[in-house]
């Protein structure tokens, strides 16, 4: 890696987003793997079926992404499904550096399971444990499965899904009788 | 003496022998008042993110140590512990076990608002109320306190201990009349025996 | 002008002399500051910073030109600020008094962020420039409408003189005693 | 199975990189519990298996400090959840805050005015100086430094001054909003960032020699916790922890936001990997951000006062709103930001914080609140880097290695 050309100055990340989808976008057609694109501000996501994400991760891996940038999950509960998109990025190659692309799958809301691409990259095991802790999604030969942030039995209730609901207060809830008396 | 327990000299013995001299014969409350009040040693225990402004506080400019308070590493010296801000369930199981091992007498000062009533995180689902753990004699409001707020709250408590002869009852009762025992509401600790994280192979 | 990247490496110092060298240099910054010490500590409390005057402190009230139109208790990010109905006297109809509502706040959960100030129509709110006021109970904490519109008790003020600070070229922080009047 | 497990004398790059495994564990290996009381004040725990004293696996037990951003996010509408975000790292408010504010601004297609910008790469560049003087302070308790702790906490007050003078807060400033940030420079503001300016490059000579070249701290430092450039890349950390390494990558450059592509400044990278390379990428960058306060400022000082809200907003306000923003330079809230609504999209914003990269996942129904706000916070990324750089190592240089990745649990908790 020469990374002669970061060095040139501030990068258009328009062109490096552009880059990025396009070598994705042809390493996933090259594997054989079908996908569809859902646009983002920013970001690409590229989703495609359960089955396939290992071998799509690897041919992303083989691409040049190198590391996870984020798991992100996201709960539907009116589609009954969970998306878990994994934004990759690269660090070493100077085309694509930085450019965000997401791999989604869309798994189903009662007992989501997939299998774990922290063997393909290693940056996705923190993060992993937390999609398993706060939705619930259980990842396949994943070495060490277990929560990360919360208790267990917080993490049992699988805070970030859509049905635990936590309640704001209204703006005439909760004062004392002393002050409401004045 | 406990029969069947080692004692590595007999410290409880010298304890009260000190205990009598000092309050019952010599009568040096103001005195034990006036020490205690001047030697408050916090805990290093860091629950959330006012540690930065309470390590400002014992920095250069706001120097804590003109109170006589400076923050120590070992539960077992010390006898002041600031909450720092939010304690979540995970953390209230350490902030319980080290105010269990704290000598007495031991004070506690709750700073800013998560330490409080919560503050931002009120309808948080991982925070509790210090208060709930341990009891509390100050309080500091803010988001986070600025320095001279823990200051003027370590002054206060100060007074406090002076004015209304905490140490040297508490020393002589063996309790704070002042203060209800707080006793916690659960055992925040339950989730470690149980935790996955402990797992032997 | 362009933000650029610089490559650079540590320069290695393996030599005794270069060894001997720094620690000298350690030793004469420890004997600059013996002979000539840079002192900037507050002996707190007797005597105290002024702080500026946009500075946000404590939170007042002034119910002259509250119009109740509740928004400063609904931007509050953390539900400290909240509403009160009270009845006084409607100063068109003397003799029917009318239902009016306030705000009243919760210091357990104030986060001095200022938005309610900056959100108030009608500049109904202020923030004073003091915030090290300390309490031994909760329940004080709360604040009713009539301790809502004084200023807070400022014990500081009477046990000490007034600095303000200033950052100086040399000495980084510098205290300057305030006068009388400002 | 033990001898799989013992690599010693730190991970290099012709090894290869596999996940170490955490539950193995050998017969003769002691599990050292560190934290959550300790004297690092670190509020996180970490699990050390140790073979002698010489850590064989290290296993990062966070979360000590979670509270619920990401849900509190997603019921607080759009304009609440800037102070909840700034808790996260609350010295280091706006830059943590800033990436939000632009997720927002970019599904609701506003752009704050230039002035605006400005101020708030002006705010960001204290609150990094302010940050990586906090991280030296807590690195030189780490070390038993002492007089590097009073040193860099005396220090920080000098920015957090100059924040306050601007912000009205000593820490936690809030000062961005959606379309443009909350207060202008007061009167004298220039002369006074310029003093501060002046009187820190005199004090990082002093750092240099009374820190990093100090024989003593440079021996617990040099080739302690090597992270190999390879190995920083597979594992993703971020900020002067991977710059460190020789990782070519700074958001500032990279997707470069706010006014940072026209101003004149270096970003430092260092190939070393170890703890006094990422020491040292911090120094630099307290450099480069004094020059950025410079230009600034120069900027700020020079053009004329103009709104630092977007049009949009300024258009709404009322007499009393622009009188104020006038004479006070405070610009006022409007009632129904608490009630927004944003367009529906999904968007990612991203910054570079003082700890690095912070990455903003942010989705919108169209309604009043997020509908998911997904958090990565750099320290949440560096996590995974104890597991990788500490075995090998001595239990002596823990403490080095903790401090030099300059980890913050509120923020890695979230």
């Amino acid at each position: 890696m020469s990374g002669a050309e970061l060095v040139e100055g501030p990068r258009d990340y328009e062109a490096t987003l552009k880059a990025a989808r396009a070598r994705a976008e042809s390493a996933l057609r090259e594997a054989g793997i079908s996908f569809s694109v859902e646009e983002g501000k920013g970001f690409v996501d590229l989703v495609v079926d359960v089955d396939s994400i290992v071998k799509a991760a690897e041919a992303l891996k083989n691409a040049g992404f190198t590391h996870v940038v984020s798991v992100t999950a996201v709960d539907y509960p009116k589609k009954k499904s969970i998306k878990v998109a994994y934004h990759v990025t690269s660090y070493l190659d100077p085309e694509i550096v930085g450019g965000i692309v997401g791999l989604a799958v869309y798994l189903p809301r009662e007992a989501p399971e997939m299998p774990s691409l922290s063997g393909v990259w290693v940056s996705a095991e923190f993060m992993e444990r937390e999609v398993y802790e706060f939705f619930g999604v259980t990842f396949k030969g994943h070495p060490d499965l277990r929560p990360l942030l919360l208790i267990p039995e917080l993490a049992e209730k699988r805070p970030l899904r859509k049905d635990f609901v936590v309640r704001e207060e209204s703006i005439y809830e909760g004062v004392p009788e002393r002050v409401r008396r004045g | 003496m406990e029969e069947g327990k080692v004692y590595v000299g007999n410290l409880d013995v010298a304890a009260k022998r000190a205990r009598d001299i000092l309050l019952g014969k010599l009568k040096l409350e103001k005195v034990v008042d006036w020490a205690n009040a001047f030697s408050l040693w916090p805990v290093h225990l860091t629950t959330s993110c006012c540690s930065t402004e309470f390590a400002a506080t014992f920095g250069p400019r706001f120097d804590g140590e003109q109170f006589g308070a400076l923050p120590w590493v070992g539960p077992r010296q010390t006898n002041l512990i600031v909450i720092e801000g939010t304690v979540t369930r995970k953390m209230a199981c350490a902030v319980r076990v080290t105010w269990e091992q704290m000598p007495h007498p031991k004070y506690a000062i709750a700073m800013g608002a998560c330490a409080l009533d919560g503050g931002l995180f009120y309808n948080s689902y991982n925070v509790v109320r210090p208060w709930e753990v341990i009891p509390i004699d100050i309080y500091i409001p803010g988001c986070p306190p600025r320095p001279e707020s823990v200051a003027r709250a370590i002054v206060e408590l100060q007074r406090k201990i002076r004015g209304r002869r905490v140490a040297s009852s508490w020393i002589r009762e063996g309790w704070r009349p002042d203060r209800d025992y707080v006793a916690p509401k659960e055992d925040y600790c339950a989730w470690q025996k149980t935790s996955p994280l402990l797992e032997r192979v | 002008m362009a933000p650029r990247i610089g490559l650079k490496s540590l320069e290695k110092r393996r030599t005794l002399i270069d060894g001997v060298r720094s620690n000298l240099h350690v030793l004469a910054i420890g004997v600059k500051y013996f002979v000539n010490p840079r002192r900037m500590t507050l002996v707190y409390p007797k005597e105290y910073p002024r702080l500026s005057e946009g500075y946000r402190g404590f939170i007042i009230l002034e119910k002259k030109k509250c119009i109740s139109c509740a928004a400063c208790a609904r931007i509050c990010p953390s539900a400290a600020m909240k509403m009160i109905r009270v009845m006084e006297p409607d100063p068109k109809h003397p003799e029917k008094p009318r239902m009016k509502q306030y705000p009243v706040i919760n210091y357990q959960r104030c986060i001095f962020c200022g938005y309610c100030v900056d959100v108030c129509p009608t500049e109904a709110l202020y923030h004073v420039n003091y915030h090290d006021v300390v309490y031994d109970n909760l329940a004080e904490m709360f604040w009713d409408l009539d301790t809502f519109q004084k200023e807070p008790e400022y014990k500081t003020a009477l046990e000490g003189r007034p600095v303000r600070i200033m950052v100086h070229e040399e000495l980084g922080l510098i205290k300057v005693p305030v006068g009388e009047g400002g | 199975m033990s001898g799989e497990v013992r690599v010693y004398g730190g991970w290099r790059d012709d090894l290869g990189l596999k996940v170490i495994p955490t539950r193995r564990l050998a017969r003769d290996v002691y599990e050292v519990f560190i934290g959550p009381q300790h004297p690092g004040s670190g509020h996180m725990r970490i699990i050390i298996r140790v073979d002698g004293d010489v850590i064989v696996e290290a296993d990062p037990d966070i979360g000590y400090v979670h509270r619920t951003m990401e849900k509190l996010g997603e019921i607080r509408g759009w304009i609440k959840p800037i102070p909840l975000f700034e808790r996260m790292a609350i010295h280091d408010a706006c830059n943590i805050t800033l990436p939000y504010v632009r997720a927002v601004e970019k599904l609701m297609g506003v752009e704050a005015p230039l002035r605006a910008k400005y101020l708030r790469v002006l705010l960001c560049e204290i609150n990094r100086i302010a940050a990586h003087l906090y991280g030296f302070a807590i690195f030189g308790v780490f070390l038993g430094h002492s007089t590097m702790y009073m040193w860099a906490m005396g220090d920080r007050e000098v920015f957090i001054q100059l924040a306050e003078e601007l912000t009205g807060a000593r820490l936690t400033h809030s000062y961005p909003i959606p379309g443009g940030v909350r207060r202008d420079i007061p009167q004298g503001f220039p002369d006074m960032a310029r003093r501060a300016v002046k009187y820190m490059r005199k004090r990082l000579e002093e750092y240099r020699k009374i820190f990093l070249d100090n024989p003593v701290i440079r021996s617990r430092l040099e080739d302690v916790g090597v992270i190999p450039k390879r190995l920083a890349a597979e594992l993703g950390i971020v900020g002067p922890n991977a710059r460190g390494s020789g990782i070519q990558y700074d958001v500032r450059i990279i997707e470069p936001y706010e006014v940072y592509d026209e101003l004149d400044f270096e970003v430092p990278v260092y190939t070393e990997g170890d703890a006094l390379a990422r020491t040292y990428v911090r120094v630099e960058e307290i450099r480069q951000s004094l020059r950025i306060i410079e230009q600034v400022v120069e900027w700020l000082e020079k053009k004329p006062r103009e709104p630092i809200v977007d049009e949009s907003i300024y258009k709404k306000y009322p007499p009393l709103h622009k009188k104020i923003l006038e004479s006070q330079g405070r610009a006022k809230l409007l009632p129904w930001m608490a009630t927004m609504k944003v367009p529906a999209g999904r968007a990612i914003g991203r910054g570079e914080t003082g700890r690095g990269e912070i990455i903003y996942y942010v989705e919108s129904d169209g309604g009043m609140n997020p509908y998911r706000v997904r958090i990565v916070t750099p320290s949440a990324r560096n996590a995974i880097a104890f597991k990788y750089a500490l075995p090998g190592h001595r239990v002596m240089d823990l403490p080095a290695i903790y401090g030099s990745l300059d980890y913050f649990p509120p923020e890695a908790d979230r």
